[in-house]
């Protein structure tokens, strides 16, 4: 079975070949590139790209030292297969010229029709290849945060084809609804950097992956404690890091609303650290780092959709809010309702992405982004209404897609690994290594003999 | 008094604890071990350069118990830890002379 | 008495509310702002902010395993607890429009007149925004900087309390009399990029901390080293990166000045590696890594405040004097003096600091930089002069702020841990957390149950 | 025979203290420069800078344990020891005046007739500095790449003088060749961003001193298996990241180009690391992490001098090439030559910069770039034999001068530690330090007394 | 010939090692262990989970000694690691047959 | 049965276990410990500051076996690990009253 799975996998890889003959035409530059924009938009494209191992680093120290290799993994090998998909097939899905509202066109279908020295259709200050490159890593991270929620249990060959045709049927349209010239964006939705697309999406679908898969073995029984969380602390660095790529880059440009975004997206995850160590610190007497760092992340998501939209002390606000609430959905929530959601994408990213999402149609303001809309607190309630139906759509779409694709896996194979795998853990048993030499011993040659 | 020694597989600790507390033993003294036996060896890669694992990582847990508790012990860890299958481990019975208990000087039985 | 300085803490927060009802202007986009030094500036405020988790992993590879996590919570915390108070208070303190040398005044309390479109008065190519992230990332960092000194044994809340007071009554004056026009900038003080308002500050006042406090438990029996220095290279790695941003980017632009202050930077820290480590093979006969990333920090300390006026050469013959000269303080003089200052913060930042300052009346050029001055051997004898005065009043200003503080803190509560706590670390005492797994042996589980 | 070659060491930056009376002319700011260009190519220092760290981790994490320090300090140490080599004497090696095609004059040296101000020679749009800064990370990290090859046996004195000499006699002479205006540039060999003039020469340079050095004690017993894969992982994504800045700067401007070579950068990494898994996967049966970090370097070093050259799906067929080729090259080649290249230094930048190289000749089209040429498959075969004579030429060169200069050291001192000092572990031999705190025990105090 | 098993508080373990060096006894094995016994749970939080900690870390001090130097050491042991409160750890004694010292082939006493 | 407890340096372990392989001596459970003896101490430095090293990384080696095998696997690791120098480790004989096999419970000889 796993066999046959490589080789679904290799196929699809070797769809590619053809697309090998056609060639971008000669290039013509265009006069509109501005090299200041491209410049911050080559860096942002550098920052975002080091969000994937960021959170590989984030998730890796919250699991025990047996599955370590397995979640670097799976977040890095996400890093490769979109890359390539997103060359291939996932751009033109999403930024092809739009078809209905539904999805774009095929235009740019491995990368034809992108001459090297071309402005991007949708940011006319910047060339194409580096718009195309600042989205792919946006495909790329969201696709690696929702294995925050299958952690410790998921086969690697189900979850190569999972990510393929999750961010291909997931991601792709919903990138193309809000930021595409889809429905969402005809509706009226706004969604600065992602907080529908990148982590309502993520965490909704975690959530459904981590219903459909069940617990892990014994998580009732024993408590899973993180690995190690300077490791974590350092994942969660890198993401705060180049999260400024993230919102600050969204704005396409290098100017003030840029400067605007990075300091909302920095002032949120400051009040969310904050305000969740202040939370756990009150409710059961100790602040912690792995709370601060939760709360840093939770921030940072909340701030996402909102980042190019609201003033330094709205950001303040909503840091303050999401902090205790992702706090209560970990920590509470996810007790009572007992799925295992093992390193919260969905109480972090689906919870924050949400507060976020409906926070911007309370704060946004034309006085910060005239491209923007007015708020709720601004005299537009229309727009809290207009993000509630784009959330909804958000989570109803990811969390039944999600459903179908894993049902339809399922037909094929097994989704979780064995219980001696799982009891061995997933670095031996699926990728044959050990993350600190045998079993951490460090016994000269870690006693192994070749 | 006696010394056991039981090897165990890194799974099974928390249920033993727990078994082993519902009778009250709560003194143990554990640390992390790698086993050798008839458990067969297991294949690693590194670059493509195969590597074949024969020590496996297990438990031991060290129970000094009055005699007469020691069938009882055990017992209970066989019950707990035995999986059938090869790899479970083993249990080690030592004489012991002396316990002394460094906090307040107690010696033998009462150090316990 | 814990939960009565949550209590305060907290309410310093609360204090913001009322701050949210002011609103910025409508936008005005200033016709002067060059989207290339935005550029740069943008992806400087993302180096610089990159230091303080490089600074966690520095220290935290330096204490004992038990106390890692101390570490890291204390520079977290910090970015998110000085992010907030910047904006609110701190950057309006610094930067706002002078009152008599001393002080800025409130006209951009809580971000209150900050148009997102601005220019930053002090800086008018770039968006206000920027310079106003970039300076918060100095004020983050600098306090970072102290915890060097009391690490493994203050308590928590503490911490709390005097950072968020030393930033307000230290740095933010400092920095307002050396960068905000205050009366060392009148004076004519050179100080590019933070050799005294960064350096000289932290470093003395960490010493002060050192001394109130007293030494580690055991000190004098057992040698404390390191229980990680990978994760100290790591750390040392992203300073030196972030320090980019740290020193070029205080050229405030993207030009010729920025690129030779990106260049001495590089080139200090290089040559203060090398007489590092020569200093210590022929003392000792070991080169050691741990020497190896003291001394590029000490070269990047030394160097800071005459990046933008200095030659290549000048920044060769610095770091070949920084690098014994901190060794000298830290392997002799503190044994001598007997203080615990745990991590260096003193013997590295507060040396190098001084030896920075003062070397910059000597080897400033106007050749490098107009706007700047001539030193001594360009036959200026004043700057040295003038440098002398500017280190004396930074370390007599920090020094006695410091104690104060403390004093007055003190009367509050215990500023140490008590020897219990000590004993087991602050993780587990503090935070109720362990960094690897209970006690790293990576017992299954753990070794804990829920 | 150690204090022998330290002095020789110090004697060589004594050689500098009369470099110290030359000055900078008067700064006279080149009109030509542009803010957006020098944004990206500032940026682009640092993360070509960050390489150098993100290597050591990448091989520190490979090593066992008690040698890894040993590995992170050869790293740290060529950052401290190149960068002033190159301020002194390497850059005007490089890029001095050319004198008959083979090496740059000496007006350069010691930084002299470099102006603030003024824009480098060789690209107009940025400062001077920034080139400088640009070029010295590349000589650094190439010097960096070699060590790979002698890991854990070499002694360290020695490195240091080699190291020294091997930059000054092999790298600077070759960059000057193919990016200084040398003979091969004039011979029309393209190399975007060092496929011949850094991997292959550390690449071929490694195997020599592998060949040298010759085994490992007990390697033909032992397993030598990675002590800390984590650490591998971030190693490689910090290179990864890094790389951008290698690639996308090496367009020297924030343009189309730049993009181009940052998309196509990205997509032979992602495609050599899916390539490589699946290929052990089809090979032994595990996809491991490993391998994917292995994968995506050799493809980050196989599209790196054609990144300026050829078009995304190009990037994919390189990428899928260069996974398996190194594979094979690391997991079956090595074996049955039975040369110890420790952590494949040969294997993936021998190897792959070949492969590049080559590729090169087939792929580049001046569709991407008008200044480049058209390869085979565009109709230019003669360009894939003036790549051929290219990566002939590297061979030859580095691997001579290498074996040379080893000889010539080898008449003053053994290359290698003592069986005694590499049984004990290079880093408590030569460094007297250990990694994790003593034998990585973490007893309190990690026994050990002052 | 008694072996000696002491499972101490980390914390004292170089207190220990000085006073053993001054009565001439410099032979030990040691190594981390982890302890459970009278002394009470510990909580810790993770994301809000609470978690008790049963397990607490100790260091295992082995000296294998001439009978006649048991006592001294015992003593010394329990001079140094007892801070009387729960937890200050155990001493075990153990018979032992026989001693060789691998670098002579030394066996028994002489072993030593 | 006898109770085995070698302390060898590291370095050894590899050829160490292939040695008793051969000779069928395949069980065996393996930990990392840190010695102490006539070994002298080796000087480190932290920023300038010298430490000296008085503890070394070794491993012990811990195999239970019928007594008639106790002489061949003493002489062999004798054999194996003795490079002559100090510190190469010492090997401890112990008595041992009972075996079980977790898996089976097979009890004595049996269950080796
Ligand atoms: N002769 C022995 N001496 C010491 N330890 C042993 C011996 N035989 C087995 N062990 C320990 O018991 C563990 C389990 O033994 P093994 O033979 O693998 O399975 P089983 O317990 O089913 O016999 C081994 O990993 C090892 O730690
Ligand atoms: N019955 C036992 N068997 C093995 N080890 C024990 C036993 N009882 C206690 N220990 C060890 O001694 C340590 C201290 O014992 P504890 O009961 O916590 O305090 P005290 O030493 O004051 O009695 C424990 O952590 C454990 O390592
Ligand atoms: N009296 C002892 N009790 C327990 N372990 C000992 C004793 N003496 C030595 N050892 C162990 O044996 C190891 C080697 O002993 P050492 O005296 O250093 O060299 P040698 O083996 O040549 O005598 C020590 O590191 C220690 O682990």
């Amino acid at each position: 079975m796993r066999i046959n799975l490589k080789t679904l996998a290799l196929g699809a890889f070797a769809a590619a070949l053809p697309l090998l003959l056609p060639l971008p035409a000669m290039a013509a530059d265009a006069s509109t590139i501005s090299s200041g924009d491209t410049a911050w938009m080559l860096a942002s494209c550098a920052l975002v790209l080091v969000m994937t191992p960021g959170l590989a680093l984030f998730y890796g120290g919250m699991v025990r030292k047996k599955n370590v290799l397995s979640i670097l993994m799976q977040c890095f090998f996400i890093m490769a297969l979109i890359s390539v998909q997103w060359i291939l097939l996932g751009y033109t899905l999403s930024f092809g010229p739009d078809i209905k509202g539904i999805i774009g066109g095929l235009s740019f279908l491995g990368m034809s029709g992108v001459p090297v020295g071309d402005a991007a259709p949708l940011a006319t200050t910047i060339p194409h290849t580096v718009f195309i490159m600042f989205q792919a890593m946006f495909a790329i991270i969201t696709a690696g945060l929702i294995t925050g929620a299958f952690a410790e249990r998921m086969k690697f060959s189900v979850f190569v084809i999972f990510t393929l045709l999750w961010t291909t049927l997931v991601y792709d349209p919903l990138a193309h609804w809000v930021w595409g010239g889809g429905f969402l964006a005809q509706f009226g939705a706004l969604d600065f950097a992602g907080g529908t697309v990148v982590h309502i999406s993520s965490g909704v679908s975690g959530l459904v992956v981590a219903l459909v898969l069940g617990k892990r073995l014994n998580k009732d029984r024993e408590a899973m404690v993180p690995h190690n969380l300077p490791m974590t602390v350092t994942g969660a660095a890198l993401l705060w890091f180049g999260w400024f790529g993230f919102n600050a880059g969204s704005a396409l440009a290098s100017n003030g609303l840029a400067g605007m975004a990075f300091l909302v997206t920095n002032t949120a995850a400051a009040a969310a650290t904050l305000s969740w160590v202040f939370a756990e610190w009150l409710d059961h007497g100790k602040p912690t780092i792995f709370g601060a760092v939760s709360g840093a992340v939770a921030g940072l998501v909340a701030i996402t959709p909102a980042s190019g939209f609201v003033t330094p002390l709205a950001a303040i606000v909503i840091g303050l809010l999401v902090g205790p609430i992702c706090y209560m959905a970990v920590s509470r929530i996810k007790e009572k309702l007992g799925y295992d959601d093992a390193l919260d994408a969905f109480g972090i990213h689906g919870v924050g992405g949400t507060v976020g999402a409906l926070a911007t149609g309370l704060f946004a303001t034309v006085a910060i982004n005239a491209a923007g809309k007015d708020g709720l607190f601004y005299g537009n309630p229309h727009q809290l209404y207009v993000q509630f139906v784009a959330v909804l759509i958000s989570w109803i779409f990811a969390g039944t897609m999600t459903f179908v694709i894993l049902k339809v896996i399922g037909l094929f194979t097994p989704l979780r690994v064995s219980n001696e795998e799982e009891e061995m853990g997933l670095d031996a048993a699926l990728h044959g290594e050990d993350a600190y030499g045998y079993g951490d011993m460090g016994l000269e040659g870690q006693g192994i003999t070749g | 008094m006696k010394k056991i020694e039981a090897v165990i597989r890194p799974g099974k600790l928390e249920e033993l604890k727990l078994a082993l507390n519902e009778m009250e033993v709560r003194g143990m003294t554990i640390y992390n071990v790698m086993g050798r036996g008839l458990q067969k060896d297991v294949k690693q890669f590194y670059r493509g350069q195969e590597v074949s694992v024969d020590l496996f990582p297990k438990v031991k847990v060290e129970i000094i118990c009055r005699d007469h508790w020691l069938e009882r012990i055990v017992d209970m860890i066989q019950k707990i830890c035995s999986s059938g299958k090869i790899g479970d481990g083993k249990i080690f019975v030592y004489p012991i002379e002396d316990i002394i208990r460094i906090s307040s000087g107690e010696r033998g039985d009462a150090a316990l």
